[in-house]
C-alpha cells in the first residue's frame, strides 16, 4: 500500500462533462429499462438548460446559502495535525443543514423537480441520510416523498427515520435482499417506473443510469470549489498534496475531487473493506450504470458490509471508475474497526464525532500518517462529509 | 413457414413466431425463472406440451430491478438454490429439442460477466435462440448486437408505453425474434386489469413494424390474455406462472393452467381474426 | 394575552454592562458560597480583560467561523410564513457545530479557561446540549470535561449523553430532586467549590453568579448581532417588528435582544408553560443569583416541568427580569403541546426540525399570529435556537 | 459574662460564645435539619443537655447547594414531612429556654421569601439569636445586616480557605455573634480527617479579630473535633450529627455522641490550654 511511486497527474480536463452516452471513460452509461429511458433523458435536457441559467444557479445558491448553511468552514484539526504529523484540513459537510454533503445534491434536484413540474421526489437511502435530505427538500419546496430505506438499515438508523416521517416523508421499509441500500434503490427504481409521469427520482450519490452520475457530481462540485477557494486563502501552497474523502456511491469524493481535479493535488478515494467498489469490484451493470461492482463467480452482485450504512454498498460511481483507470484517483479501503476507532479519535482531538462514513476518509489519514504512506508535512484536505449524530448508538455498542 | 418472404432476413426465433403467427394462432411465451426447483426444466416440457409458441427462460439475478415481488422471490429462491448462469445452461443441454424456440431473459450484468461473447457463444451451446435483456436500452445495445447476431441470438428488445415515436421505429427496426411490448409503466408482476397503455403502445409498434409484437407485464388471466390478443400478437405470461411455481404447482398443474390461456388465445382469434 | 397596548420601548442603553456588584435592576448580584466568591471574581477579572483584548476576540471569532460554521444563515420561512400571514425570519442556531447556540458561549469560556490556566471544565446541562458543546470545547483545546446531568435528563437525552462521553467528556449522573437541570446545576457548584484551583465551571446560560450573566449574554450577543446586520440586509424597515425566543436560562433569548435592544423592535422572550421563571417566577435567589424562580408558598424552589429538556428550569437569567421589569422585553408561555405541535409543523413547512426548546419560540409565534398578537404582515426574527435530533425520540413517543 | 470589656457591642450570641471561650471551653455547635422527625425538638434539647454551647438549627431548603449527601438528604426528607420555615418556628415557641443560643442556618431565598424583615423579626419571635446564611457572601449582606441587627440577630458570616486576607478582614469584622470558619473548599459533609487549610484559615482569622471562631464542613469525630479545637475556638458538627439522626439515632443515642465530642474538647482543652 504504500505509495512512493510517482503519481500520474493528467491536469487535462478530467472531470468535465461525460463523453457522449454519459460515458466516463467506459463506465456509466445508461443501462434503464425501456420504462425509464424518456425519464431520464427528460432530466438530462432539464438538468443542461437549468445548469446554464443563471436564475436557476442563482436560486440554488441561495437555497445553499441560506437554507442549508454554505459556505462550509474549513477546520484545521490542529491537535490531531500535531499527532499525526501533517497539516490535516477538514472540510465540513457536517455542519450543513440535516448533517451531510447530501443536502447540495438534493436541493439541486429538488429545484430541477419542481421546474419539471414534478410534484413528488423518490428517494433511496442507507445511512438515511439522503432520505432526510431529500424529506427536507419536499418539505422545502412543498413537494411529497417518497423514501426506500432497506430494514436493516432502519434499524441501525432509527433516528433518522424518524426524522423523515416527522419531515412529512413516507418511509418504505424494503425487505428484500440484504435489506440495505442496494436493495432500496433497486426498489426506488421499481416505483420510479410506475410514478414518471408526476415524480422525480432523486439519486443520492454519482451512482445510477445517465445523467445522474454526471448531475450529482455537478451538484456536489461545491464542495470542492469551496474547498479550492479556502485552500488557497489558508495554504503557503495553494493547494493541498492530498485530497481525501470517503466513498460510498461517491457523491462527496467526487464533489471535492472535481475541485482539484486540474491541480497537482492526489485524490484519494477510501472506501469500506466490506464494500470497496472501485478497490475490488469488476465491471459490471448495475442501477442503471456500468462501473465496477463487487460480484461473485457467477455475477451475482454481492452483499457489502460496513459499519457505515452510506457506505454499505456494492459498487461504485462510474466516474470514479474511470479515475481509477487513468490513475488520476487512487482507492483505499479501511475496517469498521479503524474508522470506529478514527471516529473517536476526531471526537476526543477536535471536539468533532464524525458519521461513520466519513470515519473512513480519517482512518485512512491516519493509517496513512503512520505507516509513511503520507510524507510526513503533506498537507491533508479530507471532506468531512457527515456528522455523526446518526451513528452514536452504533459506536455505543462498539466501545 | 407459410410466408417466408416477409420472414427474410429474420432468425430463427422470428420465423417460428412469424409463421405461427401468420396462421392467425394468437403467441403465447410462457416464462420460467431457471433452477427455481430441481426439475425445472419440466416445466419448459410441460409448457410446450401446453401449446407455447416460445419459451422465456430467466436466468436469476441478485438485483432484479424491473421485476416484481414474484420474480424477485423466484430469483431469490433460484439462486438460494445454487442456480447460475453455466449450471442453467447445462441443464439445457441435455434436453431433447422443446419444438418451440428458448429465449432467455436476464439482465445486462450477467451478459458481461464472461462479456457478451462467451455469453451468447455459450447461450446458442445449450439451443438457446434469443435474448431479452430488460435493462439494456437500445441505445446502450450496441455492444451486444453484433456480438449476439454473430453467434446467432435474436436480441429482443423492449418497447414500453412512456417510449416515443420514432424511438419506438428504432426499437421495432433493431429488434430480433419479436417486440416485447411492455405492457405498462411499471415491473412484472401481476395485475387485475390490463392497462389501458398496452393498446395504445401495441398500436404505435404496429405503425412501424409488421415483426411480431409480444405484450408482457402484467398478463396474468385468460380474460386478460384474450383482451392483449386484440392488440398483439401474443403474451408473455411470468409472475402468473411463477407465483403459482412458487405456491407448489408442478409441471402439470402449469400445464392445466397455460391450456387455459391457450384456449382464451385461440377463441379470441377465432373470434377477431 | 393581547398584545394592543403601547410598547414601551427604552432605548436608552439597556443590555450593556451591569451595574455595580453584577446588579440588573434590582437582579444579579454574585449570591455565591464565600468559597466561591473569589473564584467569581477571577472569572470576572479574566473576562474582562479578555473582552478588551483584540487577541482574545480574534482568537474566539476564528474558533466561531472555522470550527463552529459561524456566521450562521438567516433564513426566511416562505411557505409557513404564508401560512401565518407574516413575515418569519429564522436566525439558525440549530447550524453550528454541535447543533445549537451552546457553542458560542462555551468556545468563549473555554478560551477565557485556557488563558486562565485552568485544565478542566466543569458543567452542568439539561437537555445535553450544553454539556456536548462543552465537552466538544474542551475535546478541541485540550482540557477534561466534566457534565453533571440529571438522571431523568440523561433517560430523556441519550443521544447527547453518548456524544459527551465519546467526546471524552465525563458525564455524572445527578439523583436528587427533580433529577433535571436545577439538580444539575446545584451538584456542579457543589463539585466547583472543590475544584476551583483547576477548573472553570463553565456555566450554560444567564444565570449564576455574577459574571456569568453578564459574560455569557457577552458571548452569546452575535446571534443578535449577526441577525441585525442579516436583517439591515434582509428587510426593507432594517429591522423586525418582532424579536423572538425562547428562554430557558434565557441565553439565546439575551444573546439575541442583545443585537436589538436599542432599535424599536419588539423583544418576546417565550417560557414553556411549566418553566415560566419570568412569566410566574417571584423573586427569590438561587444558583448565585437573584432572580425570578418558580417557588411555592413556603419558599421553596418548585420543579419544572417541560417537554424541552433545556427549558425545565424554574427559574431565568436576572438580565430578563428586569427586562420584563422594565417592560422592555415580554415574557409568554406555551405549554407542550403547542410545541410539539410547532415543531412538526416547522418540519412539514420548511424541512427544519427544530429542538423542542425552539418550537417554544415558534409556538408562540403561531398562536400570536393566530389570533392577532402578532399584527398580520408583521416582521419576525425568530431564533432557532437548536436543530432536534436530540428531540426526535421524545417527539416519537408524542405523534 | 467573663469579660465585658470585649463583648462591648457584642449580641447575645457572642457574649454567649466569648464568655465560655474564655473560660477556655471548646465551643460544641451542634446541627439539626429542622422539622426532620415529628418530636425534632427533642434534639435541641439532647444537644444541650449534652454540652453544646449553641446549636445550628438548619431551616430546610430544596436546593441546598453548599451541602453535601447527607444534609442534602437531611433536608428532602424534612420538606418531604411538610417542614417550612413557618412550621419550625412554631415548633419552637412552645420550647422551654435551652440554656444555649440557637442559630438558623439557612439560604438567602428563605430570607428573602417573606423579606429580611419579616424573616428576621420571626426568628427573634422564636427566640433565635444568630443566622448563618451560607450563599450571602459579605458583599451582598447590606440588605440583611442592619435588618437583622435591628431585630436582634446576630448575622454570622463565613470565611472560607479561599478568601483572600483583605477580605477575611472585613468579614470578621462584620461577622455577628462569631466567625464561621469553613474548613476546607468543599461542601458539608464528613470527612477522614480534618482538612489542612483548617489550620491555616484560623489562623489567618485570628490575625484580624478576637470574635469567636467556630470551625464547620468535615469535623465528624472526637478526634477531629480535638484537633480542630487547637486551632479554633471550637466546632460546628453537622453531617456526622445528621448521618445518625437520618440512621435513625434518637435524641438520647445523640446525646452520647455529642458527650463524646465534648469530652474530646474539654481533654483537649485541658492539655493545651
Ligand atoms: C455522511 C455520509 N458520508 C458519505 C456517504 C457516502 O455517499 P457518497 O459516497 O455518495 O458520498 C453517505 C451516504 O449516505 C453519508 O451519509
Ligand atoms: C436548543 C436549546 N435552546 C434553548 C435552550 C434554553 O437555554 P437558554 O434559555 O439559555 O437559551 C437550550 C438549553 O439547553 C437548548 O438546548
Amino acid at each position: 500500500m504504500r505509495d512512493m511511486s510517482p503519481w500520474p497527474v493528467p491536469l487535462d480536463g478530467t472531470m468535465g462533462e461525460p463523453r457522449e452516452r454519459g460515458r466516463f471513460g467506459e463506465y456509466g452509461g445508461r443501462y434503464a429499462p425501456e420504462s425509464l429511458v424518456e425519464a431520464c433523458r427528460e432530466v438530462d435536457e432539464a438538468f443542461r438548460e437549468a445548469w446554464v441559467d443563471p436564475g436557476f444557479r442563482g436560486a440554488l445558491a441561495r437555497l445553499l446559502a441560506v437554507h442549508a448553511g454554505r459556505p462550509t468552514p474549513l477546520t484545521p484539526a490542529g491537535r490531531l495535525s500535531e499527532a499525526l504529523g501533517v497539516r490535516l484540513y477538514l472540510k465540513r459537510e457536517d455542519l450543513t443543514h440535516t448533517g451531510s454533503h447530501k443536502i447540495n445534491n438534493v436541493l439541486g434536484q429538488a429545484l430541477l423537480a419542481t421546474r419539471m413540474g414534478r410534484r413528488r421526489l423518490i428517494a433511496e437511502t442507507g445511512a438515511g441520510q439522503h432520505g432526510v435530505a431529500t424529506a427536507t427538500a419536499a418539505a422545502l419546496l412543498g413537494l411529497e416523498a417518497t423514501v426506500f430505506m432497506g430494514e436493516r438499515d432502519i434499524e441501525r438508523q432509527a433516528l433518522n427515520v424518524f426524522r423523515m416521517r416527522m419531515l412529512g416523508a413516507e418511509v418504505v421499509p424494503v425487505t428484500t435482499g440484504s435489506r440495505t441500500l442496494k436493495d432500496a434503490t433497486s426498489e426506488a427504481m421499481r416505483h420510479w417506473v410506475g410514478a414518471t409521469g408526476d415524480s422525480h427520482y432523486c439519486i443520492g450519490s454519482v451512482v445510477g443510469p445517465d445523467p445522474y452520475p454526471w448531475m450529482v457530481r455537478e451538484f456536489q462540485r461545491i464542495i470542492g470549489d469551496e474547498a479550492r477557494g479556502q485552500c488557497a486563502a489558508e495554504l503557503r501552497t495553494g493547494v493541498p498534496d492530498y485530497v481525501v474523502a470517503c466513498v460510498g456511491g461517491g457523491s462527496n469524493a467526487a464533489g471535492t475531487f472535481a475541485g482539484f481535479a486540474d491541480t497537482p493535488a492526489r485524490l484519494v478515494g477510501v472506501e469500506a473493506e466490506g464494500g470497496a467498489g472501485a478497490a475490488r469490484g469488476r465491471l459490471g451493470v448495475l442501477h442503471g450504470c456500468r462501473s465496477l461492482f463487487l460480484q461473485d463467480d457467477d455475477g451475482q452482485i454481492t452483499e457489502a458490509h460496513s459499519i457505515a450504512a452510506g457506505l454499505d454498498y456494492p459498487g461504485v460511481g462510474p466516474e470514479h471508475a474511470h479515475l481509477r483507470d487513468l490513475g488520476r484517483a487512487r482507492y483505499v479501503t479501511v475496517t469498521d474497526d479503524e474508522a470506529a476507532g478514527a471516529a473517536v479519535r476526531l471526537a476526543r482531538t477536535e471536539g468533532i464525532v464524525p458519521a461513520l462514513e466519513s470515519a473512513h476518509a480519517l482512518a485512512w489519514v491516519i493509517r496513512a500518517a503512520g505507516d509513511g504512506d503520507l510524507p510526513s508535512g503533506s498537507t491533508v484536505l479530507m471532506t468531512l462529509s457527515g456528522r455523526g449524530d446518526k451513528d452514536v448508538s452504533t459506536l455505543k455498542e462498539l466501545l | 413457414m407459410t410466408n417466408p418472404t416477409l420472414a427474410a432476413g429474420a432468425g430463427a426465433v422470428e420465423r417460428h413466431l412469424r409463421s405461427r403467427r401468420d396462421t392467425g394462432r394468437g403467441l403465447l411465451m410462457p416464462y420460467v425463472t431457471g433452477g427455481i426447483t430441481p426439475g425445472w426444466t419440466d416445466y419448459l416440457r410441460a409448457f410446450a406440451a401446453a401449446g407455447a409458441d416460445a419459451i422465456e427462460l430467466g436466468l436469476p439475478f441478485s438485483d432484479p430491478t424491473l421485476d416484481g415481488v414474484t420474480i424477485q422471490q423466484a430469483s431469490e429462491t433460484a439462486l438460494a438454490r445454487g442456480a447460475s448462469t453455466r449450471r442453467i445452461l447445462a441443464d439445457l443441454s441435455g434436453m431433447p429439442d422443446l419444438g418451440v424456440p428458448l429465449v432467455v431473459s436476464t439482465y445486462y450484468n450477467l451478459v458481461l460477466h464472461d462479456g457478451p461473447e462467451a455469453f451468447c457463444a455459450a447461450l446458442r451451446r445449450a439451443g438457446v435462440g434469443g435474448l431479452i435483456v430488460p435493462d439494456l436500452p437500445v441505445n446502450e445495445a450496441d455492444e451486444l448486437t453484433d456480438v449476439a447476431a454473430a453467434a446467432g441470438i435474436e436480441l429482443v428488445l423492449l418497447a414500453s408505453p412512456a417510449t416515443p415515436q420514432p424511438r419506438l421505429a428504432e426499437i421495432a427496426c433493431r429488434s430480433r425474434g419479436f417486440v416485447y411490448a411492455v405492457s405498462l409503466m411499471g415491473t412484472t408482476g401481476e395485475r387485475a386489469a390490463l392497462a389501458a397503455s398496452a393498446a395504445e403502445l401495441t398500436e404505435r409498434i404496429r405503425r412501424v413494424t409488421d415483426r411480431p409484437v409480444l405484450l408482457g407485464f402484467g398478463v396474468s388471466t385468460p380474460d386478460q390474455a384474450r383482451e392483449a390478443r386484440r392488440h398483439a400478437d401474443g403474451v408473455v405470461v411470468g409472475a402468473a406462472v411463477m407465483r403459482r411455481v412458487l405456491d407448489g404447482a408442478g409441471p402439470d398443474d402449469l400445464r392445466a393452467f397455460l391450456a387455459s390461456l391457450r384456449q382464451a388465445l385461440d377463441q379470441e382469434c377465432d373470434r377477431a381474426r
